[in-house]
């Protein structure tokens, strides 16, 4: 963990996440957080607790099971000077309100000069959990291809509750994702203005003999595969862009420049996915100082398995993380 | 409706005829190459009684077909019509056409490409602006066929729900494209306004008297935060679906109907406007420069192209 | 009904009932680790209500809170369970899980776990049956949360235009998740049903005689070429929202209230049913079988991936 | 225009969209049709014309306005033996009924061994039309990381017909997509015999210095282009993958090992685009044999405006891919 991560306190991730909506929502009166099951009850995760207590029903709103009427009254919000945070439990539903995020809240910016939309859509990734094919999906790769919106994922407790800060105070739209498995996790939290900046990437392992990109549930186990191979005398430096739209492209270049070899490790498939966007950049940007191709890995052609076992056989794994960078690096 | 009211009334039904006929004329005369636009003659009662309840903080959400709709709310009509043409100074710099004319200052917060889409926006520009304290409603508009879509459904109930104040207008023409809207709906919109507990209305969309009653209500009920009402305006589209389509799935008889389904003489019927030729001559007048003004603009030359490569 | 029909329906309540119960109780004691289910307790009288007038050809869309539907409709139990708790031999090989249930020989066109997202897809299969000249009908089942999505809405004003020979059939247990139904629903989904001039019935959900009435009207309408009826039947969910929930946010009152909600207990008031203690017995041994069974299967140990790298 | 496309009849490019129609209703009972439009008026653009006078009601169907509806209801209807072709008038408005295409469509088959969902969407890209930002957007990148859906983008009248008899003829479910402005575009169409396969590219012009690999709307300029740098002695060998999922990875690889140079021309964004695929594939594939990195043209992150001339500036145009091509033989 880098240095500037060790925050005043240690939270959950989903701790982070309610702490970061606490502080928004007091900080400015024109923030409100809206979704299922997101009032009353504090929110599927917890990631809302003590929100409606605090702020009352007005700020803090539960909604009917109607993903395109939550995103669109949260853009209409907006439109008339207010924050929301719009939660869709899962970037799966997105599918259901796509119209809503990208040919309204990212496109209306576009219609009227000096118009923002400072939205938030807020959704978790559920892989590996057991919840099976229509809620495990990394969807990113969809939405970082619309001109107007910006995307985030970021994994650990002190990087959800900075980007959540960055996102909410943006005067764009954001989609904001989680990793729902990472929410369990515990790690040191910033204070209250502790915002990290949409478009930095975080080098959260200096190295000098490949430059592996990365983001969200990845990161972690990107961090296990660089310290395996540190064993072997072969240093991995790894970048978490935690945005992906702005992506980091200065920090990926000058690392490639310095190693030579990249390799892009996504959650999302592979074929299409948002990785081929990193390589074929890299790929253009540093091909002289290539001495390899560059590598991805992310999950196969299949549709998501339900039990835990088997979706750890469709997303990649430290132990494979690791053996692709070690071949890179031969 | 006062002698007042009714000389204002006038004077928009005939401000969104004639600007609805000179912008057709001018795109069906080819000079205005790749615009597309769709017109609203016939329908323009339901815009001009339902904005004649307008007050300044209240928003419109309007739909493809909604020129007619942004005149009678009060958008500058050369930066309307710019935006149209494709021309500097349009509500958009002329970039971004009818479809997606958004007007913050007047209230506007668009029209829209989307069929259906506007009122989940709606929704939430309504509820939004209860919650600052804002005295303004919102008002929707959206097509007999729009009725039929996801959007409208979630937005109806959560309007509902969140008692969100807000009048919304169905335009219904019996059209949604080539499709007469009798042979794709169920039941009728007013009637499934009574499944989300909303009162909903059948209106005589030709008449702008009945429309701007029943508006009068509407607005009424939401500025005492009853929440939302269904006015479901029954109304004729009189031209084709885009300027230019040759219609031939209509039937000859039902496209010549205008003059019994023309809200204008029918309001003169009811209302001896002693000034009518001085409204007449006035609209005219403006109009003239107003297409005089935009015709003669050029059209924006560049796109503002991000600085990042792609 | 008959007795006969009595014992069938007590048969049928038995097993959805038990097979939820064990499936729960395994669930609970952690041995299915990373397993999801939704217990559908206490709603069974919906399900077996409706099935009991199920022919060959008919075709049944589910829910996330499935397993029931699946039971009475004649899903194989042990291909069924095995797909619960990720065995072979599940009705995908143990891949997919209890939402994602698709069993097309006995007509089980699927679970879902997308809330509302079956309904489009029966009026699609209703109407394909019909076209091709089979006498089968289509039921979908949907929660009282659901009834507030898009889907739920094109579905059944699409239902209602195509005539399509269909069941709809709402489980209003009161919930969706955390929130009550009641908070975040306008007007009631017997209401919307008039919205698309399609009959809705009200009906207690509780009393399997009552939904086996219903659903009856409703089947014979489908099958008369009459089209679409949506039932509401007011049910009981007894359990939590998934297997496992602490259920803050429900009063404990209300979370105990299945003796006099429970359907079983009813019919057998309305019914002495002679081989009562016989029928119970068939159940549990059945069920044991297919626990021991099922419990004792491997887990589906690879994953079919492509050959195309990536 | 490659010898085989010299089929017995000219026609429009919705003409031959409408004798594929016609052919494939008649060759098999199972096919319908189904959308906005598609029956009583024979379609917004003519793709449907008679079908309802020859086939019935039954299988030729109007509908209310319902993405959602339309597609779950075409998925439906292949879940019971039918083969439906749903038209979402313009890709633009897929965001309203993705889950039905990506949750059901895309996941069903991998929930029953044996379950096949063969169906077809059919939908435009409506770019340099004056039609705005809500109907002039390329898409496919969305649909093309989704396992288990196809996409089609043909261009000529020839590969409209011959394509469109494939994705109808194909099991699972295929995205068909059409570029609306080459729908007046007139060119030789194949017999009722001429099936396009899915999956095969067309080298529809030989090259020896530069691999350009492009789809869609862009064919035809890439060509002009190619025209244009022949009188310079340049020789592109231009690659129309007509099929994006799954692409033509041989036809593509081969030609760069012998050219050595490859550009990716998308009418889609740049940024997270299609393109990025390609290029990433195509730079970790041939890597030795590459001289120059992989390029790539594509639209800037802008909302399209609603005029021809503007939106001529946002797509590609063929000088400014003859211009790339120039540099990359430099
Ligand atoms: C979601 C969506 N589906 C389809 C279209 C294409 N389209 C544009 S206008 C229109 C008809 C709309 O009918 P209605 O809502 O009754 O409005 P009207 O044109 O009658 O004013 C259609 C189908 C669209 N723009 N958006
Ligand atoms: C489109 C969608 N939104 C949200 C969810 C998360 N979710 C799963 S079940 C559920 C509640 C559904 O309530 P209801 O339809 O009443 O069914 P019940 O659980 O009561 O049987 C929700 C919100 C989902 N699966 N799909
Ligand atoms: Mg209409
Ligand atoms: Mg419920």
């Amino acid at each position: 963990m880098s240095a500037d991560a060790t925050g005043p306190r240690v939270l959950k991730g989903w701790q982070a996440v309610n702490a970061a909506l606490h502080e928004e929502l007091e900080r400015d009166e024109r923030v409100v957080v809206l979704g299922e099951d997101v009032a009353r009850a504090g929110g599927t995760y917890g990631e809302t607790r003590r929100l409606l207590d605090r702020f009352g029903p007005g700020r803090v709103r539960d909604t009917p099971i109607s993903e395109q009427a939550i995103v669109g009254a949260a853009v209409g919000m907006a439109l008339v000077g207010l924050r929301p945070v719009a939660e869709i439990l899962f970037v799966d539903f997105l599918g259901l309100a796509s119209d809503q995020l990208v040919n309204q809240a990212a496109k209306l910016p576009a219609f009227a000069p000096g118009l923002s939309v400072p939205l938030v859509v807020k959704s978790a990734v559920g892989t590996e959990l057991g919840l099976g094919a229509q809620h495990s999906q990394a969807l990113e790769g969809w939405y970082a291809q619309v001109p107007g919106l910006a995307v985030a994922w970021p994994s650990t407790p002190r990087d959800l509750h900075g980007l959540l800060k960055a996102a909410i105070r943006a005067d764009g739209p954001v989609l904001f994702l989680e990793s729902l498995a990472l929410l369990r996790e515990t790690g040191p939290v910033g204070g209250p203005d502790d915002v990290v900046e949409l478009g930095v990437a975080d080098v959260c392992r200096p190295g000098r003999d490949l430059t592996l990109v990365t983001w969200g549930t990845m990161r972690g186990r990107s961090l296990a595969a660089a310290g395996a191979l540190a064993e072997e005398g072969i240093e991995v430096e790894v970048i978490d862009l935690r945005t992906i739209v702005p992506w980091d492209r200065e920090a990926v270049f000058a690392s490639v420049e310095r190693t030579h070899r990249c390799l892009v490790v996504t959650e999302a498939v592979r074929e299409f996915g948002p990785g081929g966007e990193i390589a074929a950049e890299v790929g253009e940007a540093c091909f002289d100082a290539l001495d390899a191709p560059v590598a991805r890995l992310g999950s196969p052609r299949v549709v998501a398995p339900h039990t835990v076992a088997l979706d750890r056989l469709r997303v990649p794994q430290a132990d494979a993380i690791a053996d692709r960078a070690r071949e890179l690096c031969r | 409706m006062t002698p007042a009211q009714a000389t204002r009334a006038l004077e928009l039904l005939l401000l969104c005829r004639r600007f609805d006929e000179r912008a057709c004329a001018a795109v069906a005369d080819g000079k205005l190459e790749g615009t597309v636009l769709h017109s609203a003659i016939g329908q323009e009662a339901v815009a001009v009684g339902v904005a004649l309840h307008r007050a300044p903080e209240d928003v419109l959400l309007s739909t493809h077909r909604g020129v007619h709709h942004c005149i009678a709310w009060g958008v500058d009509l050369a930066a309307l019509l710019a935006e149209c043409f494709g021309r500097v100074g349009g509500t958009a710099g002329g970039l971004a056409g009818h479809m997606h004319v958004v007007d913050p200052a007047s209230g506007v917060l668009g029209t829209n490409g989307i069929v259906g889409a506007g009122l989940p926006l709606a929704v939430g520009a309504a509820a939004g602006l209860e919650l600052q304290g804002s005295p303004g409603v919102g008002v929707a508009f959206f097509g007999d066929g729009a009725a039929n879509t996801g959007a409208v459904h979630e937005a109806m109930n959560l309007a509902a729900v969140w008692r969100a104040p807000l009048v919304l207008v169905c335009e219904a023409n019996g059209f949604a494209e080539t499709t007469d809207t009798a042979a794709t709906t169920g039941g009728s919109v007013a009637a499934r306004a009574a499944g989300y507990g909303i009162p909903g209305e059948l209106v005589d969309g030709s008449d702008v008297e009945a429309v701007f009653e029943a508006a009068g209500a509407a607005f009424a009920r939401a500025r005492a935060g009853e929440g939302p009402t269904v006015l479901e305006c029954r109304t004729y589209r009189s031209g084709g679906h885009w300027v230019g389509d040759p219609q031939h799935y209509r039937d000859a008889a039902d496209a010549a109907r205008l003059p019994e389904r023309d809200p204008i003489p029918r309001l003169l019927r009811r209302h001896a406007i002693d000034r009518e030729l001085e409204v007449r001559q006035r609209v005219e007048r403006r109009l003239n420069e107003v297409f005089a003004d935009v015709l003669a603009r050029p059209r924006p030359g560049s796109l503002d192209l991000p600085a990042v490569p792609g």
